[in-house]
């Protein structure tokens, strides 16, 4: 399939569900959907054309206001990355485990990194922070800043 | 499958040289572009410090000694060194003030050894004359 | 003197000493050899060509700290090296290579040694085994379940194979066996078979690749050995090495025709034999990858056990046709 | 008897600290758990505080075997931000060393794959001659490890006329002894019988569970974003996507081994194709505000590097998946019902790069075991009562 048929499917099969479809590079698609919609788009999406689509990662960014998730699709032509956006006030998701089970890992970074809440999420623990990471520490978001241990370099005369 | 496949090679090595060096008593020849410890040609160098903002490792530290005479200390700390040389891609003079040596062992036990400085008089940027007694940097 | 004789014997010469020299020498070679088959140097600069650096390394292992686990059964852990390398000594005292004269063999012949050589040598198995388990640890554990998963797999060929020459000599002497293959040396081809199976089987005693099975460094750490440092673990290496001097002399007396000889002529005899045999294991374990647990038990029912078995019925029939 | 047995942080197996716990019952693994985080390095969080030129050094250093591929995937990505476009010339080198690297870390690979099953003869002799394009990659870069290759706007340094020559003649020699290596990788009965039917994985739970590179090809999934994605060059190269059906780990071997002879054929043409002019192109401090998804075929699967700029010269996020987070969930699967034996193979077989895994966010090493977390701190004044004598005098602070 190439970018035109992926776009021509996008805006039949889930009109009203996406928006702003944007083509910005060949091979590379941006579309943006509401977050109660997400599951359907990417179950729509597997069930279209089965064994086509993979999940390469799921990359969050802080806005402000609100989260950026972006869902980042391979599939034998290029990329399609679906993007939603939740309020930073109540970052609540849902897991899109039930379809794509391989989506786990990203689903935990995000919950370390961001501090989002992933619904139904199949193993909650915590992946990339250490067991003793203080609470309500999420550092990729723009607000959470650290200070630099001063280095101390052993031995020296001076 | 067959039984032994390796064999033939490895009774083949039995009497040759082995490929291994015996290193500390051998050494290897490095090549030409070997990326080594970074250091400064203090005649050039006129201080713009592209160098100390393109370090990735924080490495160069630039800073002024006098105003008046337009000193300079250049800083080069070889513990953060990551030896990627971009310090030398950014020098804009020509010929380069930044350069790489060829060293390699280069390790050693206290890392305030490992700190390299000079102190030099500016270079004037090209379209001026060069300065008549360039102050050379000594390592200290 | 005759006191004398026996503490040098037991000490000196054949005993601990020499047995203790000759294994590190055993171990430097099969060192250097399995290097230079990989095309690397091996062991260099201690003494002349690394000739003393197995020693270096044992007295290094010396000077380590012991550590003894908590959780061990400390006094089986203790004891345990020091009782495996009582065993495999004693078991070299057996081969025949130290006649001092004919006679003298009642300190090291007698009828049905070779039994208790191969005896001698299944008890190292089992002492690190136990050894495994007095541990508590769980890669010992594995390790120690291994080590006797294996024994199932390779005594019984290793039994067979080295006793149909003995069937053939129709003696259980080590000795005599000897004596009767240096007067008939073409009868050693028919053992050929039994020599291979052998040499496999002694492989998987001394635990080398590809049989290194329980202490395979990167499944299940160090096995057998994960908990052991210090001077224990220097013992069992020593035994280690004297296991496979003792073994690969063993296979000389049966399939190589013993050390003719007397005294010198004898030793010279005894450490060409032993190192061509030390050869052969080390390019074995170059050529080979290690195998997993059930596949040793697999290969060793399916193809050694009626291998020895068709040696055996080789031999008697060579036995009961020709002689 | 079910007991777990920890394999890691600390594991011979491991080249790397990474935590798995195994459930054994006997000699079978009934249940794996991965946990990471063992030692976080906080590069997505640092890629945001430092400029467009050092982030290039920060994702080369995200891991050490495929360091070029992780800043190739970047210095990419910003290439389409700032809206330049490489020489053709800088964009051949830039690709010759991205499968010259291809080709060390296959040759790695395979060397540890023997390692991992006691075959150390295979070992050193794959090794010995991963040297010649060590010494390849020395000659071009200045460097064995860390090439630095890349700027933005192409590379930093030209071929001569005699580089290209011997890398023809190091090419010849490789492809000799690749061979040599794939008739004894298929005929070693104790190597064929360590690897073959090992760490089953079907292609549907390849497909389900997103995994990359190698791992999915040797399923029978001919997915190579080379292929899929011509970036740069890969479009007007001619080479195949290499797959096996045996879904094994020795179907994962065939695979890297068949990639290496594409990765030669690749290299040759490169080589002998190679454009003049210039190496690069003069790019601007900052970049306008945008986003862009950067895709690579790293020697173990998909790299995907996710940038926003903001206008600065600093990126806004950076996101870079390495292509064996992507691989961890397919290996759980591979391991479960296997034997322990078998770990470190299965584990050995999607190439994990652990430090490419864990580069998210951790300013303080921490241990995270079941029971207990060590910090650094605590084991360093631990050792500093052990040995008292040994503590060093007059510590400075950095920055002097």
């Amino acid at each position: 399939m190439n970018d035109a048929q992926i776009l021509e499917l996008l805006n039949t099969r889930f009109a009203g569900k996406v928006a702003d479809v944007t083509n910005p590079a060949v091979r590379r698609i941006f579309l943006t959907v509401e977050p109660k919609d997400l599951l359907a788009v990417i179950g729509g999406l597997k069930e279209a054309v089965p064994g086509m689509w993979y999940l390469a990662t799921i990359s969050g960014s802080d806005l402000g206001e609100s989260f950026e998730i972006v869902y980042h699709f391979g599939h034998d032509h290029g990329n399609l990355n679906i993007r939603t956006r939740i309020p930073r006030s109540h970052p609540h998701l849902e897991s899109i485990t039930p379809v794509i089970p391989g989506a786990v890992l990203y689903e935990r970074e995000l919950q370390d990194m961001f501090g989002m809440v992933i619904e139904h999420i199949p193993d909650p623990r915590p992946l990339v922070t250490s067991d003793d990471w203080p609470a309500n520490n999420f550092p990729l978001r723009k607000d959470w800043t650290f200070e630099r241990v001063p280095e101390i370099i052993p031995g020296g005369k001076k | 499958m067959r039984v032994a496949v390796f064999l033939p090679e490895l009774l083949r090595h039995l009497f040759k040289k082995p490929n291994t060096v015996d290193y500390p008593f051998v050494k290897l020849e490095v090549p030409k572009g070997f990326r080594g410890t970074p250091f400064l040609h203090p005649e050039t160098c006129i201080a713009c410090r592209a160098c100390e903002r393109d370090c990735p490792a924080e490495a160069i530290e630039i800073s002024q000694v006098s105003d008046v005479e337009k000193k300079f200390k250049m800083t080069i700390h070889n513990d953060r060194c990551i030896h990627c040389a971009q310090c030398v891609d950014s020098c804009p003079t020509t010929p380069k003030a930044m350069e790489m040596d060829h060293l390699y062992e280069i390790a050693a036990f206290d890392r305030h050894t490992l700190k390299k400085d000079w102190t030099f008089v500016r270079a004037l940027p090209k379209k001026e004359p060069k300065p008549a007694v360039p102050i050379g940097g000594t390592p200290t | 003197m005759a006191a004398v004789k026996t503490v040098l014997y037991l000490l000196v010469y054949p005993g601990l000493l020499f047995l203790f020299v000759y294994s590190t020498f055993a171990e430097w070679f099969d060192r250097k050899v399995y290097a230079r088959l990989q095309n690397r140097m091996g062991p260099t600069h201690t003494g002349r060509f690394g000739l003393l650096q197995p020693i270096a390394d044992f007295f290094k292992l010396m000077s380590k700290e012991d550590i003894v686990p908590d959780q061990a059964d400390k006094k089986l852990f203790s004891v345990l090296p020091v009782i495996g390398l009582a065993v495999v000594i004693t078991a070299g005292l057996l081969l025949p290579v130290w006649y001092f004269d004919a006679s003298a063999t009642a300190m090291v012949s007698f009828s049905g040694d070779i039994i208790i050589l191969l005896y001698l040598l299944s008890v190292p198995t089992l002492i690190l085994f136990l050894a495994a388990w007095s541990s508590t640890n769980l890669f010992s554990t594995i390790g120690g379940t291994r080590v006797l998963t294996m024994l199932f797999g390779y005594e019984v060929p290793l039994f067979m194979s080295v006793l149909s020459p003995a069937i053939l000599a129709d003696s259980w002497r080590l000795s005599e066996i000897a004596l009767f293959y240096q007067h008939r040396p073409l009868l050693l081809l028919p053992n050929l078979i039994g020599f291979v199976v052998a040499l496999i089987c002694v492989q998987a005693k001394l635990e080398r690749t590809p049989f290194d099975i329980p202490h395979a460094e990167t499944e299940i750490v160090g096995g057998t050995f994960t908990e052991y440092s210090g001077k224990k673990l220097g013992f069992f290496r020593l035994m280690t090495d004297i296991e496979m001097v003792v073994s690969s002399g063993l296979l000389a007396t049966v399939f190589l025709g013993g050390f003719p000889g007397g005294l010198g002529l004898g030793l010279l005899n005894f450490i060409v034999k032993t190192l061509f045999i030390i050869f052969l294991l080390s390019a074995m374990r170059a050529m080979t990858s290690r195998i997993r647990v059930d596949q040793v038990v697999h290969f060793a029912w399916k193809y050694l056990a009626p291998l020895a078995v068709l040696q055996l019925l080789i031999v008697i029939l060579i036995k009961g046709l020709l002689l | 008897m079910k007991f777990q047995i920890p394999i890691g942080p600390q594991h011979p197996a491991l080249k790397e600290p990474i935590s798995l716990r195994m459930t054994v019952e006997g000699e079978v693994i009934r249940d794996v758990d991965i946990r990471l985080g063992y030692n976080h390095r906080g590069m997505e969080k640092l890629a945001e505080q430092k400029n467009w030129i050092q982030n290039i050094y920060l994702t080369e250093r995200i891991c050490g075997i495929c360091s070029h591929s992780h800043a190739t995937c970047y210095v990419q990505g910003v290439e389409k931000l700032m809206e330049i476009e490489a020489p053709r010339r800088g964009l051949y080198i830039r690709y010759l060393v991205s499968e010259l690297e291809r080709i060390h870390s296959h040759l790695l690979w395979l060397g540890v794959a023997g390692h991992e099953a006691g075959f150390d003869s295979f070992f050193m002799y794959t090794w010995r001659d991963r040297e010649v394009v060590m010494d390849l990659l020395e000659m071009i870069s200045g460097n064995r490890v860390h090439y630095a290759m890349n700027t933005i706007g192409g590379v930093r340094r030209d071929l001569d006329g005699g580089q290209i020559q011997k890398c023809l003649d190091g090419l010849v020699v490789l492809k000799q002894r690749s061979e040599f290596y794939f008739k004894i990788g298929a005929n070693e009965p104790t190597f064929v019988g360590r690897l073959a039917g090992v760490g089953y994985l079907s292609k549907e739970t390849a497909l389900a569970l997103c995994a990359v590179g190698p791992t999915t090809r040797a399923s029978g999934i001919a997915r190579d974003v080379r292929r899929d994605d011509p970036h740069a060059v890969y479009d007007e190269v001619p080479f195949d996507v290499c797959t096996a059906d045996s879904c094994d780990v020795l179907g994962r071997t065939v695979v890297r081994i068949k990639e290496l002879f594409e990765s030669y054929k690749i290299c040759e043409y490169l080589l002998k194709n190679l454009p003049s002019g210039d190496i690069a192109v003069k790019a601007p401090k900052k970049a306008k505000p945008n986003e862009v998804v950067s895709r690579y075929e790293a020697p173990r699967g998909e790299n995907i590097h996710y940038i926003k700029s903001n206008g600065t010269d600093k990126p806004e996020r950076l996101k870079v998946r390495a292509p064996t987070l992507a691989n961890y969930p397919a290996t759980v699967e591979m391991l479960r019902n296997g034997f322990i034996a078998d770990i470190p193979l299965i584990f050995a077989a999607i190439d994990p790069c652990i430090c490419c895994a864990e580069r998210t966010v951790e300013l303080v090493d921490a241990r995270s075991g079941a029971e207990s977390v060590v910090r650094f701190s605590d084991l360093r004044a631990l050792a500093e009562k052990r040995a008292p004598h040994r503590i060093a005098k007059g510590n400075v602070p950095w920055p002097l």
